[in-house]
């Protein structure tokens, strides 16, 4: 084996679309749930080195703009399925900072009470059908809530994010052919990392392109540049509009990159440091800052605020959930049944 | 209606007619309630329960899907935690092993890991035990691994009346709840109701009462225990026994009762002994009423052995009338 | 629903290919083989409907051409992996009838002891890896035989049965993806009977040409008439050299069609009659024979011959089973453990 | 060389470095032998166990997979039926629920299916237990339904010396072996000869002596049991502690000798406690010793919870030192 040099294979690593279009509040928004998911992750790196967060944590930086983009898309009322990297998706999906920040530290104003955790980490009232520690956890979920939406004749969707990891479970197969069979209004949204944990697609799978995997359910699919939050909003929304048309499931790659390591001590082995500066390079805020500037959405000062008011809720957050208390003992035996 | 009243209705029906009939009263009633699964719609299923709803309810409710176990299971909990209440089939409990993520990962445990936020209202109804001589893939009894998953609910009806009952509540818990039939028992026959009627899970019932020692039992064991108490009572040993019906979560408290009346107890389950159900139940006995036993908990179990095919073989993998009695007597010496 | 009409749908149902060759010897040897099935399969049914022979049985009356043509194709130190419908399979792979028809009546004499039974049906020692009554459970096992030759540098090759109904299980995906990228000598040898059980493939999944499966694992598929043995042979031996070759696995879809219901009591209400009159029209015995006496490598006295002998054959195969023993108790503990 | 000879040899490693030292010698001296599993190459194995042998045995003996659990113990039992002799690695024991079939129906039946004519020397490790606040898909005890299969082995190893000589006889063993470790052992240290040596699946082992009561455990309950009877020792009170080591088979006989002297017997295990491990363990003292019995036989279990993420919840649904002292205190009394 050779350390994979995926720069060069991703072929969806294309410059910025110049042609997606988007107004000044959207511009704003991006930004900043963007740069709260960066700070979010940044922050979290921080505690767990300071012991302060304990436990697994797996960290979205650099995957900015697929979250943001993807969950622009579609409707506040529409569902998602995330991962075990799903603080990101929580963040984009309307989840609340301090209540984000007190879960993943177990506290009792956790969004969870302190029972789920980043592994298990959802504000299930923003439409979240919740992380999930299992790898391709949420397929089955997802499928089942896109069914739900068509049986209950809804306009809803739902977004399955899922890795390129995840691409080699079972269950991913299982649930495209029903979906594809049934028609159900979802996207099967893969976050193509490269890597699922230390392993390169190229060395759990002869097909690196996973675009490919949708012929064998009969089912549309594309690729997108996973560093471009407009490319991403657009290219999801498209898929969300046949759905809602009742055409059924699509597959979208977007091809994006990983910031940290799988886990704190992860000494990131199994790729090569030229291959994450070009992915630090085209980092999705500074892409879209610099676009937004560019083209006069956006002046350097309003970035600049930006920047600056998501440093402080942050802030405000983490020092919430610091100072949460944790759940009460008695808190152990409920939720298990309704 | 109490159970006391329905009991009166004469009308008589199999077990799986039972089962049928309580789906398609549900159905009736409520519109997110569906049934999806292998071979249920126009085949009607593997054991004919399904039989005529799919010409009733039609493809939408009434849903075939690929031979797939995980996404049935899956899809059945992702419409579960948005508003729908779908009954799923697994064909045979053996394939039960395909869907543990599903059922232990997710179904158990989504509601507690998102703070209570959401529910999970999901009946699977799957079937299992031996009998039919079809191998080691085809019955096997695993409800123990069930019993051992806390944030779902396990369910084992015995006889007709209590397949109805109990499949309805299931349908209405809001939590999921593994509904297990037996191969052996569909075309037993007993009383039903026509109406709706709901047994609560969770209840075990006498089903015979006695005072000389304490049986529990449930599923198809039971029609052997009441054999084996006939022909005890011949000779004046007075058996009670206990349907414990539902598995998770257990009647500790009927159980504990019936144990202080007859200070001796036998637990008979089809399953393989070893982890069976019976280490459970025995244990939550001598854990509650330990200073009433005069003899020692008595197992009367499935050997441990993969299911053999032989028909010779297979009588003796699981408990018998025989073994059964050969079990109460061990504990009244 | 509509009860489909698959017989226009099923590209594969060619003429029987008339540029196949075979050696008289190797004619009478399929012909042996394909009798043999049937002949068991009919008894069996006959067996079963005098409860002569209980529990399930999954016959293969009518699709003898794929377990023989294939067969016929490797060598006889090859493995193969079975189904539930495995009994052609077993006979094919050299299994003494005697012992095959013992063990479905789960008599001692029976190839496991009388411990397996029809669903578990396989004389290990011909290199059968099993019967399996868990739909797609022999495509772990087969992978695995696949790797175990791969790693022992040993040059055998594995066909993998499985249906077109297991092809939904995710096993298969997972399976298909780990034999593709570490280049496995193992055929994906489906037998598309156009239902699992009573659901048509239209009715489980989007895509109806299982070949196109392949795609997504980067594989060579083809499809071949699996009423032809010839050209079932034809196309499993180009499979098993690719394996030999190592140059991996390939899957092979073979279009047949089985005579009886799934199970003794079923009214078949999910297929039409003609669609099973086309098929019986296309029956591989009937086919062969007719080859053969047409091209003149059997006479009609020696397709006879064949006819009869194997006729006796089963005979006598029903008369040992039915007279042989049950195991003893003492059988029950056995072979737990190794 | 004998266990006795093995202990006085006082090389001191962790609990990971035994098994990575099993691991490595057994590829050394069995060509047959091969690890596959998910990011056991290069990575090393989430928990660093398998560090080093990618570079010294290679891609073709230390095989990455993709994340395909179901087919990573699929293979290993084709291969194991075909002349090799796999060790699988499941990273999680959470994650064991996606092979159950595999498990279950494949690699446990195969032999007894097939008249005795395979066998299938598959060793599956895996990781289990709480403690590193993971939340409930990471922190799980499910070796009750293991002990629950006929035909396989399950054997969870609580100290370095025991993990490197049961590792050894697992992978040597004709049978499937399900081999447990525990996440937070793996930094415990202990003396490990540097020699092969072999300790018999099925052997509990007496760690402490004592004769007032016996504790049963294994695992890295262990190390809690240890602690609470010196505590209890400075109050004169003498716990025996039996660390059962393997699960399937179980050793009755170890388990029975040690209540015969004590009268007294507590369960300590991490496992939710319906249906856990404890049950069946406490049925065959039961079944077997119930005459010796001064009190009745205690479960000190985890919570029936899936497992909570707090650090706050989390040490409460497990057990600790207090929870084990209080156990023992009831026995007593
Ligand atoms: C079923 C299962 N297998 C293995 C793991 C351990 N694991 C956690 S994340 C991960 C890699 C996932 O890769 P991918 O799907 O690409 O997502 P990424 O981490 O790259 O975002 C693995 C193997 C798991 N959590 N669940
Ligand atoms: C995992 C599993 N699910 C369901 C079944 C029940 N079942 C037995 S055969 C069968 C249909 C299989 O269809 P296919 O793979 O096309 O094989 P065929 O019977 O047509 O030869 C089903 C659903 C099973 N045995 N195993
Ligand atoms: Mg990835
Ligand atoms: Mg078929």
């Amino acid at each position: 084996m050779t350390k994979s040099s995926n720069k060069t294979k991703t072929s969806a690593a294309k410059p910025v679309n110049k042609r997606s279009e988007c107004s000044k509040e959207q511009a704003r928004h991006y930004l900043r749930q963007m740069m709260h998911i960066r700070k979010f992750e940044d922050k979290m790196m921080d505690l767990m080195s300071k012991n302060i967060a304990q436990g697994g944590s797996h960290l979205y930086a650099g995957e900015e703009a697929v979250a943001v983009g993807a969950i622009a898309a579609i409707r506040p009322d529409d569902y998602i399925a995330s991962t075990h990297r799903g603080h990101g998706h929580c963040v984009a999906k309307g989840g609340k900072l301090n209540e984000l920040m007190a879960e993943i530290l177990g506290k009792a104003t956790g969004c969870c009470g302190g029972k789920g955790g980043s592994l298990h980490l959802a504000d299930v009232s923003t439409g979240n059908l919740g992380a999930n520690g299992v790898v391709a956890g949420g397929l089955g979920i997802a499928t089942g809530a896109a069914l739900s939406i068509k049986m209950r004749k809804d306009d809803k969707v739902v977004i399955c994010f899922f890795g390129d990891g995840a691409m080699n479970e079972g269950i991913v197969h299982e649930c495209m052919n029903m979906a594809s069979k049934w028609e159900l209004p979802i996207i099967f949204l893969v976050e193509n990392n490269l890597y699922g944990m230390s392993v390169a697609i190229a060395r759990s799978s002869r097909l690196e392109d996973h675009t490919k995997r949708a012929v064998a359910y009969d089912m549309p699919s594309s690729s997108v540049d996973g560093q471009d939050v407009l490319a991403v909003r657009d290219a999801v929304a498209t898929c969300a509009q046949r759905a809602r048309d009742g055409r059924g499931p699509s597959m979208l790659v977007a091809n994006t990159y990983r910031y940290y390591g799988h886990s704190r001590s992860d000494p990131r082995a199994y790729r090569t440091r030229e291959e994450e500066a070009y992915w630090h390079d085209r980092d999705p805020i500074k892409l879209f800052s610099a676009q937004c500037i560019e083209t006069g959405i956006l002046s350097e000062n309003e970035v600049k605020a930006v920047d600056d008011s998501t440093t402080e809720d942050i802030e405000q957050a983490t020092q919430f959930a610091v100072d949460s208390p944790m759940p009460e003992a008695s808190e152990l035996y409920t939720d298990v049944y309704a | 209606m109490t159970a006391k009243e329905t009991k009166q209705d004469q009308r008589i029906l199999t077990y799986g007619q039972a089962i049928n009939e309580a789906l398609d009263q549900e159905m009736a009633r409520d519109q997110s309630v569906f049934v999806m699964g292998e071979d249920i719609a126009i085949y009607g299923g593997a054991y004919s329960v399904t039989k005529g709803l799919w010409e009733k309810y039609g493809d939408e409710r009434i849903r075939d899907t690929g031979i797939s176990e995980g996404a049935i299971v899956g899809a059945g909990i992702g419409a579960a935690m948005t508003g729908m209440r779908p009954v799923v089939e697994i064909m045979y409990v053996d394939f039960m092993t395909l869907v543990m993520d599903q059922l232990c990962n997710q179904a158990a445990k989504l509601r507690y890991m998102f703070g209570g936020k959401i529910k999970v209202p999901l009946t699977i109804r799957t079937e299992g035990g031996a009998g039919r001589t079809l191998g080691a893939h085809h019955s096997q009894s695993l409800e123990s691994w069930f019993m051992h998953i806390p944030g779902i609910k396990v369910v084992m009806p015995a006889t007709p009346y209590d397949a109805k009952g109990l499949l309805l509540s299931s349908i209405r818990d809001d939590n999921t709840v593994v509904y297990i039939e037996h191969k052996m028992l569909y075309n037993t026959k007993g009383p039903v109701p026509e109406g709706e009627y709901t047994i609560p899970i969770g209840k075990a019932e006498v089903k015979r009462p006695g005072k000389d020692v304490s049986v529990f039992t449930y599923s198809r064991q039971l029609l052997f225990c009441q054999e084996a108490a006939e022909e005890l009572a011949n000779e004046g040993i007075d058996v009670e026994i206990v349907d414990l019906r539902t598995l998770l979560p257990l009647d500790v408290e009927t159980i504990v009762e019936s144990v202080r009346k007859t200070n001796r107890a036998v637990i008979v389950e089809e399953d393989t002994i070893t982890g069976g159900s019976g280490a459970e139940i025995g244990m939550r006995i001598v854990e509650e009423a330990f200073d009433y036993l005069d003899a020692p908990v008595k197992r009367v179990a499935g050997a441990d052995v993969p299911m053999p095919k032989s028909a010779a073989l297979e009588s003796l993998a699981i408990p018998s009338k025989q073994s059964i009695i050969k079990g109460i007597r061990e504990v009244l010496q």
